[in-house]
């Protein structure tokens, strides 16, 4: 393993739940402080498959215009904001529906982001989550900023973005990492390293080491974690967030994970990869690994399934009562929230639209 | 052939033509781009012709600078029109400016190939009108086809011409189709197509709405006996004012039809030509059917956001029934 | 008081009105900004409430915005026009649409100030006029001052706006004198001021060239006898057409004044805007004084690029001189 | 010194050449190799020091309208670019006139730009330079694609990019490693960490061990070297040279080196620094050092001085008559370079501006 130790950092991404549920005998890391919250984060996961699910059969009904599954990224999502504070910010990419469950964003309000009745969804900033953000790699410095505030409020908040591999190309993420170490902002950069960006793969991405890697060019800690161990992605969100509150500064984490769907349901994977590939992380499945600790430590009980599946049926249909023929929004509040007040050029379009719409009634 | 066939066929036939083209950006090698207009490209022309970049904007247009520098002639891709944002500086302070600042020694032949423009159900930023942005700036050329045919052409006129360009393709035309000869050049970059002679109205458009302006003028004439002289101008930069003022000196009256914000849209542009050279032809003044000034509006509702047969038809109506109110 | 103190006094009452008001960008803290702008803020607020950035614009906005979802009022700098270009993508795709997208739960109440336009003699990318891309990008206000008094005012206006204002100085003005009285306002943002009355053209500018206009009416008036009404803007969005329409009402003639490059300045919306809705009070062709479509020159030719008093001179007497040719 | 081995980069920079001009006991570095080399790079680092004083003296006068001087810095420029082939490609900030020096390009083209004749100066292309840079950071990229068309030309190029301390935070700087190093191109990015980005420390720009340590987090190799040490600075870029020719890719090389001059003509740097600090650099001066060493080498003779001397007298009097009430050049040569041919809009409006011009007259 020492081979593995590059630069001060271990190519060996941390884990605590080995792929068949037992435990990694790693780092000395305390796993029963966990065991209160493992079973719920198994539920959540649990929902947010099941929900990806009814979200992909919502857009093959016509139902939705897009939408990217996060299949095979549940731990990654659940684990990390399961580690933090309901007060701490999230800013998301676009994939993270575990995340969003673990802050009880309302689904359908997630739903109308990708039915397009409104861009970047509706309910998240209420629960301290940025919008649903498809510009890629701009959101980090948004989290920069708000950590940064969080420090000027002296809140003791932490703030996360979530950021793909694709991501880490872009100029907004290197600044926003370089800021925040600067400023030794309270701030999480959360790498899904889910193995791809569209048909892009990570050899076309980047030739570090690993993404971890890139911490030490800012100045600050990197770890990477397996990312398809809610256990492990959770601990190692909780240190950096308690390093974060304690004035420590940034970290950035590298959770190795794969995107087992397509990249949206618009994208034909089997143009750039192989099934082999996909197969074998298949057998790398989050939840079912979580399932075979919970059984093997005797936390399972049978009405942890039951609340599972309840837990998703619920979820499931409140998504598709909110998104199934949904009517459309009003024309007049994209006029409504372009400023606090509209200017007059604003508020003769508005009048010359609904003319006209008035007229084609 | 469709829109999309025929860019990947211009595509095709200018790398043959001259191995100094080469084509990159996001997933357009092995995965052929995400509408497949570089599909083939990858595997004919070897990965080093034509490959994927890692996801940077930026760095897609600053390095074709570059390697325009040292003599290639670049043909890279921006996967959607609004990720041209984060490439902004490389094409206004570089692409722009470059043959300037070097006094003429240094050539750009670097053709942005954007898809552009909405209609299509896309999500945020997918849908973005840029072409003021560009056309504003000196040293563009800003070229936008309105069917297979001009794409096809244009887009090897683009490439063969030392100047950078930035080539908009109207996403919602790339499922188009129409027989095209390949290797036939269309007319030049710098000319307008009168797409529809008429002699009550001139309509002034391009990329995708110039059928949106076909279809108005056929209820026009079948509804109101009106008859339409749809422009189509093809290239923004150079603008082809001749073809506008030759149409606007017969019918006296204009209308600017684009989907991008009204607000220094094309159609102001245009507006201020028309009226500063051709004062006393108008019969009217010259009006704007346009998108609005808000943000590309979620999928659901760009269909009424977005200007169409009514808009412009009301619009032509304006301009007909002017008078000194 | 000249213009740089004006601005420094008007960061410094709005720091101390609302301690949510943050100021930073690069060289703003320990040198007060490369035109002291900012000079004592830093010593008196302390370095949390105004700092130096790391060299990276896009991070000055993209934290801006960040910062304003959590509550406060940022007002970064960007060190000169030129290098908001990095930043384009946080502004337009950000910036603007984040109140939008966000259904109007989160207000941006950024106010990114920018030392603007040219007249200096500076180095490349230092005089670039870029209100076009902001006014055009809708979710922006665009405010230009062009005397002391206006840009203290309009700046604390802008503070304590709710909405994201791009904020342009005019460079060339940052040095002139005017009594500014601390704490008062003039008019709000999104009214114009009639600098000078006149009925016989409107000339529509902003920011440093009001003076040019000033001068120019001086000289028609003492050379020629003709009364130039000079409306300055001092926002560009919202645009205060009520004010130019009651002068063109008056005057039948106008020209529009700006140093940008023509093409799809500022000039061509007022023009398309005027000829719109004032068709048959015009007596001629609203025309258009203006930098021209090239890169903003080198200091040395920048004179003779820039409209002056002769261009705007020339252009007025073209608008009075027009006839049925 | 093994504490200065941080994530297996070296702070302390690589020196052959100690301030005193005594050898440094480096690495094994052989120098002798280098004797039939250092004495013309003494000449032309005497010739930067002197020619950056004339342009000094002429921006004083009002001939120039800003200079930023290099002075401090001519052993990382000369050092830079004298490991280099003429055809390879350099990609300047703004402040590199020792490299210029190297590359014979004309001081009165150089100081066309800084006069405000001509953006970019004249001259520079012709040198296989590109023209100044002033949008920092952006210039990066220009090197990559090229660089990688070096590749695809299998010239054997290799191309420099010049980066300050301060352009490593901007988004472009890391696109262009990051493109670079994933193609594997032949680029060396070469940063004069010169203490200050105008008025700001490196303390607000950066909190990594070092510059070169960012060269980690993009899989390519970083070193700093002595920037004030021109044998030193010579030596490593001939290494990464020589390394990206046989198509081993790109290297991150930091010179360290001080800014001994304000940022420009137009700076005054008593706002932002001490004068202890700059006495103590000014006691590192990369002039006096090289100097030191060729006299205790054997190296020197007389003729030696004198010719620099007169190189760089011969230099500031071609910059004199060059520049010196240089006539304005034509605002129609403006239009002629927009386009290879000009549009119909740009006709018309060089006539308007020859007529109004015209009428002045
Ligand atoms: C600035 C920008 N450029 C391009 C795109 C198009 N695009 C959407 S997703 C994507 C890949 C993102 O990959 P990654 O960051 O790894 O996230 P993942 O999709 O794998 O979760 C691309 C290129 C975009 N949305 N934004
Ligand atoms: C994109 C951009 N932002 C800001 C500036 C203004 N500016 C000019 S030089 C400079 C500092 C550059 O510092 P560094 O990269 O360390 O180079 P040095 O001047 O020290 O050689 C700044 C901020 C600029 N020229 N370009
Ligand atoms: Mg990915
Ligand atoms: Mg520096």
């Amino acid at each position: 393993m020492a081979d593995l130790l590059i630069q001060g950092i271990n190519l060996e991404p941390r884990q605590l739940l080995a792929p068949d549920g037992t435990t990694t005998p790693t780092a000395g890391l305390d796993l029963t402080a966990l065991h209160d919250r493992l079973p719920a984060m198994y539920e959540t996961m649990v929902a947010t498959r099941e929900l990806d699910e009814e979200f992909v059969n919502l857009q093959r009904q016509g139902q939705l215009a897009l939408f990217p599954s996060c299949r095979g990224q549940e731990a990654a999502q659940v684990g990390c904001a399961s580690a933090l504070r309901d007060t701490d910010w999230l800013f998301p990419q676009y994939r993270e529906l575990g995340a969003f469950l673990v802050r009880g964003i309302d689904p359908g309000g997630i739903g109308l982001a990708w039915r397009g009745t409104w861009h970047g969804g509706v309910g998240f900033i209420e629960r301290c989550v940025g919008p649903i953000s498809i510009a890629i790699g701009t959101h980090a410095l948004h989290a920069v900023g708000a950590a940064m505030a969080s420090t000027w409020l002296a809140d003791g908040g932490v703030t996360v973005a979530f950021i793909g591999d694709g991501a880490t190309s872009e100029g907004d993420v290197h600044e926003a990492l370089n800021l925040a170490a600067v400023n030794q902002a309270p701030c999480i950069f959360y790498v899904q390293n889910n193995g791809w960006a569209i048909s892009t793969p990570l050899t076309d991405q980047y030739r570090a080491p690993s993404l971890a890697h890139k911490a030490i060019g800012y100045g600050m800690p990197g770890v990477r974690v397996d990312g398809n161990d809610v256990a492990a992605c959770y601990l190692v969100v909780a240190e950096a967030a308690e390093r974060a509150r304690r004035g420590a500064g940034p970290t950035l984490i590298e959770a190795v994970t794969y995107r087992l769907g397509p990249h949206t349901t618009s994208d034909d994977p089997t143009r750039y990869r192989s099934d082999e590939e996909v197969d074998a992380w298949e057998a790398l499945d989050p939840i079912d690994r979580c399932r075979a600790y919970l059984l093997g430590s005797g936390l399972w009980d049978d009405s942890l399934e039951e609340r599972a599946r309840a837990t998703a049926a619920a979820l499931r249909t409140s998504l598709r009562d909110a998104v199934f023929d949904a009517p459309d929004g009003s024309v007049a509040e994209l006029f409504d929230h372009v400023f606090v007040e509209p200017t007059p050029v604003l508020v003769a379009q508005r009048a010359e639209l609904l003319a006209e719409l008035g007229r084609e009634v | 052939m469709t829109m999309v066939q025929a860019i990947g066929a211009a595509l095709h036939d200018a790398m043959e033509a001259d191995d100094r083209v080469v084509v990159f950006g996001e997933d357009v090698g092995r995965q052929g781009g995400v509408f497949r207009v570089t599909d083939g490209l990858r595997s004919t022309f070897g990965k080093q012709r034509c490959f994927d970049t890692p996801l940077a904007e930026s760095a897609i247009v600053g390095a074709a600078v570059g390697m325009a520098i040292r003599g290639f002639r670049p043909v890279p891709e921006i996967q959607f029109d609004g990720f041209t944002y984060p490439a902004f500086d490389q094409i206004v302070t570089h692409l722009a400016k470059y043959r300037s600042r070097t006094r003429g020694l240094v050539n750009m032949p670097v053709t942005l190939r954007v898809p552009s423009f909405g209609g299509i159900g896309s999500p945020e930023h997918h849908s973005e009108s840029t072409e003021t942005y560009w056309a504003h700036t000196a040293g563009l050329k800003v070229v936008v086809p309105s069917t297979p045919s001009d794409a096809y052409s244009l887009l090897r006129d683009s490439i063969e011409l030392d100047d950078p360009v930035v080539f908009l393709e109207p996403k919602r035309r790339y499922w188009a189709r129409e027989d095209v000869e390949r290797g036939k050049r269309t007319e030049p970059i710098g000319k307008a197509a009168v797409r529809r002679a008429g002699d009550t109205v001139t309509v002034v458009t391009y990329g995708g709405l110039v059928v949106t302006a076909l279809e108005a003028a056929a209820v026009a004439h079948d509804e109101h006996g009106w008859d339409l002289e749809i422009i189509d101008l093809r290239s923004l930069v150079p603008l082809d004012f001749d073809t506008v003022a030759a149409s606007v000196v017969k019918t006296g009256r204009c209308v600017v039809l684009h989907e991008g914000p009204r607000t220094l849209g094309m159609g102001a542009e245009l507006a201020a030509r028309v009226q500063e050279e051709l004062f006393w032809n108008l019969e009217a003044p010259v009006l704007r059917a346009t998108g609005f000034d808000t943000p590309y509006p979620p999928a659901r509702l760009e269909s009424i956001w977005l200007p169409g047969v009514d808009r412009l038809l009301d619009t032509v109506e304006r301009s007909l029934t002017y008078d000194h109110a």
